[in-house]
């Protein structure tokens, strides 16, 4: 029996976010004009920190081992969010002090972190909706101050172009969804996950069309957010426009929040077993993975702009991600579902910190004012090798190298693939890899291998940016022999959720 | 085990010791190594006679396994053993002698003429020498493929000796690779008979060959591979046979023989006496306990040794540079013994190797004598009149050559006659197909004098024709002591076996025959048991024997004797005539050696670099090409792909909207809805 | 712990050079490769495993720590030497250190940066020669590739990106489609394995459990399992290998890499590729190396024949030495299809002394360039007559190559061709032997032209740059290897008797082991 | 009531044509405004059913998620009117088109 206490306080993450937001609006109406926003940061990266840290002890303690389920079960705390908002957290607390250096120039400070964490308020939210109503309040709580985010530099076009177009293709898919999620009402009669899964049944045999429309309108609006083909319009021009740690704090906790809603959904509301007839989703999972993982490595092959070329790496590793979906057939072995579940979310565990680390190098070379293409990080690995080392391991360990998590967790992944009877679906994944491995080792060239065009001219060396930077490094490089910490964690929360 | 045999693997290690020291120090020792050189070839000459001598009074022979490489448990062993019988012992104080021979003689004609790279000359004559007795004393074919390549390497680094012109390393280059084309199917062959028999020993009930025997009289069975056993067999004898011939210069493989004049001449005399081409014929005697159950490779064995008889001594009659026409006439002398040892011919065989090894290195270093005296001149027709300039010169050349000639009394006669008899009289005992090879084998007989006579006449005697022949220059002692030494051994060497007087006299002075024939019958190593073994039957005509032992005497000396007068008559006088010239498309034939150089470089270069240069072009272009084209594919598909990116939102939206509604028609159709 | 000591030593010495002036890197990491160095020999002296570790055998220096939980798999933290990997090992820190020596004079900029690399690729090499659990070896497999990778990208020539890049790419696809091979395999047992250790997969899988991979409605059957498994396994370490046709990624590597980077090369990661195929396809599919025996076993003789012809064609010298080891590994194809003692443990002979030997010839081309500045055979002519050290080694070399007898080349390739030749598993084995022979003689013939157009003859050199004697510490290692490959060549047993002890178990299956 | 007689599909029938008029206003209009207006569209398709199918169902779930969604609405027009406004002060225009500097 939980009482109105641990309610709370399993509540506790989601709440150090709303009050670091909180504690941010007492601050900026106090004291307007923070100089440098290192107070505000600090706030900002102390709710990350203080969120991370109680999904982390939540976690450790197990008492939500197999999830508690909250104001009638429109919110559910289990293993799966508390990993997830470890990850918000964490991500939080990174872009936070990262943005320190990053705006320190620019007004309204206290609304960017606001921002952050109302976002990061939302998707903790998302990593416990269980019902499609939390769900689609906890999205637009995520996604319209992402939106505003973007559109940070209010004076750089790209900035505001990004933002718009991430903004119409977000209300289109937002309204996609809406739709979708009224017409799954229309055909089960309710909102609740697992009210929604007990009617299926029924419901696929009455209405299957309504049913089936109004599903694949909600995997439309989850594929907006995570990114995927073909909702990820948005994502290189939102990426590349947007502010660096902007960018790092989208791909990398927006992009989560929106595979843990995807896995509760369609795991828990839209069961395979019993809509597999009405609409194959699992089949479904398995196109948009290989044409969003191939269409992501193989456009990002080609750019010339690092920061893009990390945002279609993003999309390519969200299509890593969707394996985790597309390999739930019921093919594999015994715990087989579980394994490659689990893995995905290991993935994006890892991936958290890999990609927010090399989207905060970029910030740091846009800090320089360097340029933003491969040349111009050219013998770049001269000037800044601590910055270019760290950089080395995130790319690498995108990469799938065994310098940081990112190798483990993506073999993890093709592995359960195959344990999951789609070998296919593991080797698509291992050529895109191999592919991915040649852009990304584009810009360890550009860093060690190249010489430079002419003396590139760094005199400073910002502490914040470093300092986030070299965080996520450590915690990438030691994520390889330390996910000993999390996968057990990662593989029960997924075996809960069958 | 008598205390000799202790001491007998110092016969090899005292060259190999010579080796090592002139290798890292011949630059500071006395004669460049030389003296080291020569010291360890006696110290080897020394045991290697009283290791003879031991067995002659005992009788006691030696066959033990002395180092193992790789243990026999977990399959066939493979190691070094020394088998000291009979024919080993002989060998050995063969190579030794003639080893310091050549070691003494090197001190004239390198030391002396001031040659570079000293150290390392006698440092490759020591690994010669070592590799060549260890060769003659294996007791396993294993060791002595070992060996065998040892002795290639090192006749490849002296051929090559002066490195820096360009004829020598090609010469070197060419030797190595003929030999080691036929070495291959020697590697094949020793792979064959390792895995065939387990073991590759030479001796004993345990050796291959007389498991062989057991295998082929059905005693014992042996994996054959499919063929029948005398099949296998015989497959396994021909792809030994591939190694000898191409050590011992056998016809298609003695291209690389004249080549090889462009090393020293005292290593011409090693190669040819004692050591390389020795080799070959010495493996075919050693594993003849093999080869005399295989009639069909035996007959083989004896046609290509009778034809290259002949055929290298037709090349021989046209040559200009002494030492060339030397070089055909060993290829030929080596196919006599083929011939004998194919026509079940073992002692002649060996007493020929034994008498050749002698009057071949005689003629060598007397040559390398001469051409110190011409200043390195070799050219026959520069030379002349050298017999009053250089008395002992002349005086055992010319011994050496009538040795070589087959003219009766000297040694050479008596050998080849022994040779040509033993392949009438089983040509007669009713295997009619050895009268081709016999044929040949005479006729070459009549050539060999007219070519030897001609590089006499030409070399020493008429009017010198080059300010050199007139004031040769003048040669040391330590030419000198090895020619005498020689000499009187190439005049009285025909005294180890002369069969005819025996037959004649009665006398029992087949010494070498008696002596082949006391190996002790536990080796099955001895002459005896191979004749036990041989399907040859024996014929006679003209009444008998001792008759066909006199026809074939005379026709042989006959022809000798014709072919020497002739030669003798041509050249005549103070200043001959080119009468080879007269032989016109005949003579551009031989002088080209039947073009056999030609299609084998041809082989070489033509084809296999032809070939090698087409399948990198291939890789290039295919192989590699395949790779490019993968990686700048997927990189164009990359540029494609961006371009649904075309930047316009709207068009965003529509795609989405698009790929949505095509989802859902899909999707639709697949669930069945409607 | 010894090994745990010998790969952290490596990675701590590593780490030092990287921080050390450029100035000093050198010295210091010739001093930092001698601890892991002493720590083999002493591991080789130590010995005292016996049998295969994959197969039951006494594994030495064993290790075995938890770790990760795949699923329902565990990973485990497990190393160990048997007389297959340790021979291996000890080539790796030998190699490892004559390559510093060796790199004193051509590598002149940022020197810290390649020694450090050079320290982390030995690292690498150790781990994935010594680890027993299948993720922590493919760990260590693709740590292999980061430090080779920079050392051709940075100190290579002036192909070296396209030859880096090649390199990285081709051989990590390799690696990714052996991954999903093998990992079909473990979920194919099923619960038969409760761990990626590979002795345990071994075992089951030569006891013949493997299942259905996913249900037996909708899975894949066993036979099929098993036959595609092994075909995606041995396509992707014959990338590593290689072997024809996936061999072209090779000679850009080596003739754009540094020297020191071309003899790790060429000694020890090509032998990661043979040394995989002889751990998983060899030990634990023999069934299914049985059935493919022919098809592998021609494309041995393809390799060896193809890749001699190859080399033959040459006029880049380091090209010749790199076409030759495709030639060479074939030889460790054949011995390993041959399921003899002699061939597997031929096979594993011919990886050490292969090392040795290409290592050899690597430092003494790159001795050449480094005073002639080019590896052009036609730009060069009777250098012997400059440099005598050299060339004379560059001539003990060649010769070791084409399989002098005494010298560890003769000794392993005679024993792959006896192990080949009384093979009972592949069909014509004689057949197929003899050609494979056939390389011997095209070596020869490739080599000794080589050596006759660039050491022999009268002095030329197209480009003009003074010859001097090369300095000792350019020379020491060269001799140093020699002196290896006779030893190895007269006694071979000192690697041979342990390499066949472990041998024995994975030779003995259904099909009598030839002798 | 007039509802008992209504079948549900004719709600479903109205909301997909409001939906579809929406969509169609987001492929075909380049005015950042009408845009937001079809993206009203949708939202309010969406509710239509929602409402419709709450009395069907006879719970509010329905009906209260409506209200929901309405507020959102509002919400997102803010931040897309903040949106359109710099935009506009960048690219002189609300047409969406305009805006192509991030491209391929």
């Amino acid at each position: 029996m939980v009482t109105m206490a641990n309610e709370w306080l399993l509540l506790s993450p989601a709440a150090a976010f709303v009050l670091a937001a909180l504690a941010l609006f007492v601050i900026d109406a106090f004291a307007p004009e923070d100089a440098d926003g290192g107070l505000l940061a600090a706030v900002a990266a102390v709710g990350g920190i203080a969120a991370l840290s109680a999904s982390g002890v939540l976690l450790l303690s197990g008492v939500a081992a197999d999830g508690v389920e909250l104001f009638g079960g429109q919110l559910v705390v289990d293993g799966m969010s508390l990993l997830f908002t470890f990850i918000f957290g964490s991500v939080t607390a990174l872009v936070s002090v990262a943005s320190v250096d990053y705006i320190r120039e620019l007004p309204h400070k206290a609304e960017y972190y606001l921002l952050v964490t109302l976002a990061a308020t939302g998707m903790s939210l998302l990593a416990s909706a269980n019902s499609l109503a939390v769900v689609f309040v906890a999205l637009e709580l995520s996604s319209l101050p992402s939106y505003a985010l973007v559109a940070y530099l209010k004076r750089n076009r790209g900035s505001v172009e990004g933002a718009l177009k991430y903004f119409l293709v977000g209300a289109l898919s937002s309204g996609i969804m809406v739709y979708g999620i009224s017409l799954v009402y229309a055909a089960t009669g309710s909102l609740l996950l697992s009210d929604v899964a007990s009617a299926l049944g029924g419901a696929s045999a009455d209405y299957p069309g309504v049913l089936g429309v109004g599903l694949l309108m909600i995997v439309g609006g989850l594929a907006f957010k995570t990114a995927s083909v073909p909702f990820h319009f948005w994502a290189p021009d939102a990426y590349e426009g947007a502010p660096a740690p902007v960018a790092a704090f989208l791909s990398s906790a927006s992009k989560a929040a929106g595979f843990v809603v995807a896995f509760r959904v369609l795991v828990v509301g839209f069961p395979i077993g019993t809509i597999a007839g009405t609409l194959d989703w699992v089949l479904l999972f398995q196109v948009l993975a290989v044409v969003t993982m191939t269409l992501g490595n193989f456009a990002a092959a080609t750019q010339e702009n690092v920061k893009r070329m990390l945002a279609y790496s993003s999309i390519g590793h969200a299509g890593y991600a969707l394996i985790g979906l597309a390999a739930l057939t019921n093919a594999g072995g015994p715990g087989a579902e579980a394994t490659v579940l689990g893995a995905s979310m290991l993935h994006l565990f890892v991936y958290g910190f890999m990609n927010t680390g090399a989207f905060l190098f970029v910030a740091l070379v846009e800090h320089w004012e360097l340029g933003r293409t491969f040349e111009d990080y050219n013998g770049l690995g001269r000037e800044a090798p601590v910055a270019c080392v760290a950089m080395t391991v995130f790319v690498f360990s995108l990469a799938g190298l065994p310098v940081g998590g990112g190798f483990l967790s993506k073999y993890f992944l093709f592995a359960g693939a195959v344990g999951a009877g789609v070998p296919w679906l593991a080797l698509v994944g291992a050529v895109n890899s191999a592919l991915s491995l040649y852009y990304y080792s584009r810009v360890v060239k550009a860093m060690w291998i190249e010489p430079p065009a002419e003396p590139l001219g760094i005199e400073r060396y910002p502490t914040a940016l470093y300092a986030a930077v070299l965080t996520a490094a450590v915690v990438t490089v030691l994520l390889l022999p330390g996910l000993v910490v999390f996968d057990g964690i990662a593989f029960e929360a997924a075996a809960s959720l069958f | 085990m008598a205390l000799i045999y202790e001491l007998t693997p110092a016969i090899v290690f005292l060259p190999l010791a010579s080796f090592a020291l002139a290798l890292f120090f011949g630059r500071w020792m006395p004669k460049k190594g030389a003296v080291a050189g020569i010291l360890a070839t006696a110290g080897a000459l020394g045991l290697s006679v009283v290791t003879l001598g031991w067995l002659l009074l005992s009788g006691e022979v030696h066959d033990q396994t002395w180092y193992t490489l790789v243990d026999a448990e977990m399959g066939v062993d493979l190691a070094f053993g020394i088998l000291i019988d009979q024919l080993s012992a002989a060998m050995l104080v063969i190579v030794s002698l003639i080893a310091f021979l050549v070691h003494v003689f090197s001190l004239g004609y390198m030391n002396d003429e001031g040659e570079p790279g000293l150290p390392r000359y006698y440092a490759g004559l020591g690994l010669f020498t070592a590799s060549m007795l260890a060769f003659v004393m294996a007791d396993n074919l294993f060791m002595a493929f070992v060996f065998f390549e040892l002795v290639g390497l090192c006749s490849y680094l002296l051929i090559g000796h002066w490195f820096t012109e360009d004829a020598p390393p090609s010469a070197a280059k060419k030797a190595f690779l003929v030999t080691r084309f036929g070495d291959y199917f020697f590697l094949v062959g020793v792979v064959g008979v390792l895995v065939t028999f387990g073991t590759a020993g030479f001796a004993g009930s345990e050796g291959f060959p007389a498991l062989a025997e057991s295998a082929l009289a059905g005693e014992t069975s042996v994996n054959t591979f499919g063929l029948s056993t005398e099949g296998w067999f015989s497959v396994l004898g021909l792809l030994v046979l591939g190694g000898v011939l191409g050590k011992s210069a056998q016809f298609p493989f003695h291209t690389w023989l004249p080549d090889a004049m462009e090393g020293p001449t005292p290593v011409s005399a090693l190669i040819h006496a004692a050591t390389m081409v020795a080799a070959g014929v010495y493996l075919v005697a050693r594993m003849y306990g093999f080869y005399a159950l295989l009639p069909t490779v035996l007959g083989i064995i004896a046609f290509v040794g009778g034809f290259t008889a002949l055929f290298a001594a037709t090349m021989a009659v046209v040559k200009n540079e002494i030492k060339q026409v030397l070089a055909y006439s060993t290829i030929s002398q080596y196919g006599y013994m083929m011939l004998a040892l194919g026509a079940g011919g073992y002692v002649a065989a060996f007493f020929h190797l034994t008498t050749h090894a002698i009057f071949k290195a005689l003629l060598f270093l007397g040559a390398g004598s001469v051409i110190i005296a011409m200043h390195h001149e070799e050219d026959m027709w520069e030379m002349g009149g050298l017999k009053s300039e250089m008395r002992t010169t002349y005086l055992t050349f010319l011994a050496g050559s009538l040795a070589l000639a087959g003219i009766f009394p000297f040694s050479g006669f008596w050998s080849k006659d022994e040779v040509l008899f033993e392949t009438l009289v089983h040509a007669l005992g009713g295997s009619p197909l050895l009268f081709g090879a016999y044929a040949m084998g005479i006729t070459a007989v009549f050539l060999t004098g007219f070519y030897t006579i001609r590089m006499v006449m030409l070399t020493f005697h008429g009017d010198p024709r080059s300010e050199t022949a007139e004031d040769p220059h003048s040669v040391g002692w330590n030419v000198k002591f090895p020619l005498s030494v020689l000499g009187v051994l190439a005049v009285v060497a025909g005294a180890l076996n002369p069969v005819p007087i025996e037959m004649l006299t009665g006398a029992e002075v087949d010494f070498l025959h008696d002596y082949l024939y006391a190996t002790p019958e536990a080796l099955l190593t001895g002459a005896e048991h191979y004749s036990s073994l041989s399907s040859y039957g024996s014929g006679a005509i003209a009444g008998g024997e001792i008759g066909t032992m006199l026809v074939n005497a005379g026709l042989s000396f006959g022809l000798a004797v014709a072919g020497a007068g002739l030669a003798f008559g041509l050249y005549r006088g103070g200043s001959p005539a080119r009468h080879t010239e007269r032989l016109g498309r005949v003579q551009t034939l031989l002088m080209h050696n039947y073009y056999q150089d030609e299609y084998q470089v041809w082989l070489a270069e033509g084809f296999t670099v032809r070939l090698a240069a087409a399948a990198d072009t291939f890789d290039q272009g295919v192989i590699d090409g395949t790779v490019n084209a993968v990686s700048s594919v997927s990189r164009s598909a990359g540029a494609r792909i961006r371009q649904i990116q075309s930047g316009v939102v709207t068009n965003y939206a529509a795609l989405v909207v698009l790929s949505l509604l095509a989802l859902l028609v899909v999707f639709a159709i697949l669930g069945g809805w409607f | 712990m010894l090994i745990e000591a010998l790969v952290v030593s490596c990675l701590l010495g590593a780490a030092i050079v990287f921080f050390t002036p450029d100035r000093y890197a050198p010295k210091l990491a010739f001093g930092l490769s001698v601890p892991p160095l002493v720590l083999s020999l002493y591991a080789y002296v130590a010995f005292d495993g016996s049998g295969n570790a994959l197969l039951g055998g006494e594994i030495a220096y064993e290790t075995f720590a938890e770790w990760l939980q795949l699923g329902p798999y565990a990973v485990n933290y497990h190393v160990g030497l048997d007389g297959i990997s340790l021979p291996l090992v000890v080539l790796s820190t030998v190699l490892t250190t004559l390559s510093i020596l060796s790199a004193w004079t051509p590598i002149d900029d940022r020197q810290s940066e390649f020694y450090g690399l050079v320290l982390l690729l030995e690292g690498s090499l150790i781990g994935v020669f010594a680890a027993l659990d299948f993720l922590l070896w493919f760990v260590f497999w693709e740590a292999v590739l980061i430090p080779m990778y920079l050392l051709i990208g940075v100190w290579g020539g002036p192909r070296r990106k396209y030859a880096a890049i090649k390199f990285f790419v081709y051989t990590n696809i390799a690696s990714l489609v052996m991954f999903v091979g093998f990992f079909a395999l473990i979920f194919g047992l099923g619960d038969a394995v409760s761990s990626t250790g590979m002795p345990a997969i071994a075992e089951a899988l030569r006891a013949g459990q493997l299942g259905y991979l996913g249900t037996p409605t909708v899975g894949v059957p066993p036979d099929t399992l098993a036959i595609a498994a092994f075909l995606a396994m041995f396509v992707g370490f014959a990338v590593k290998v290689p072997v024809v046709p996936f061999h072209t990624w090779l000679p850009d590597a080596h003739v754009e890499a540094p020297t020191p980077a071309s003899v790790l090369l060429a000694g020890v990661l090509l032998k990661m590729g043979t040394y995989a195929l002889l751990r998983f396809n060899f030990t634990m599919l023999p069934e299914q190396a049985a059935t493919l025996a022919v098809p592998i076993a021609a494309i041995a003789v393809i390799s060896i024949i193809y890749g001699a012809l190859l080399a033959l064609a040459q006029q880049d010298l380091k090209r010749v030495v790199a076409y030759s080891s495709v030639s060479s590994m074939g030889y460790v194809i054949l011995g390993l299809v041959a399921y003899t003692v002699y061939g597997v443990g031929g096979a594993t002979f011919q990886m050490v002394a292969h090392g040795l030997i290409s290592g050899l010839l690597f430092m003494t081309v790159g001795v050449f360039y480094n005073a002639t500045h080019t590896r052009m055979i036609g730009d060069m002519s009777g250098l012997a007559s400059k440099m005598p050290a050299t060339a004379t080694v560059f001539v003990a070399g060649a010769f070791g190559y084409m399989g002098l007898p005494l010298m560890a080349g003769f000794m392993a390739e005679l024993f792959v061709f006896i192990g080949a030749f009384e093979s009972t598993v592949l069909p014509a084995a004689p057949v197929f032997t003899a050609i494979a022979m056939f390389g011997i003689v095209i070596v020869a013939g490739y080599l000794l032209w080589a050596m006759q157009r660039s050491l022999f003859g009268p002095f030329e050199l197209e480009t003009d740059y003074e010859l001097g004697r090369a300095p000792v510490h350019d020379i020491a290692p060269i001799v140093t290897l020699v002196v290896l490959i006779v030893a190895l060549g007269v006694a071979p047993d000192l690697i041979f008797e342990m390499i066949r002890d472990a041998t024995l178990d994975v030779v003995e299956f259904g099909f009598g082991g030839g002798s | 009531m007039v509802l008992e007689t209504v079948p549900a599909e004719y709600y479903l029938v109205l909301s997909a044509a409001v939906f579809c008029i929406g969509l169609f206003g987001i492929l075909t209009r380049r005015n950042a405004l009408v845009f937001l207006m079809s993206v009203e569209l949708l939202l309010n398709a969406a509710n239509v059913n929602l409402v419709a199918f709450a009395f069907y169902w006879g719970n509010v779930t329905g009906q209260t998620f409506a209200l929901f969604v309405i507020a959102l609405a509002a919400a997102e027009v803010a931040v897309g009117i903040g949106i359109v406004l710099v935009v506009h002060r960048n690219f002189d225009d609300v047409d969406v088109t305009n805006a192509t500097t991030l491209k391929w």
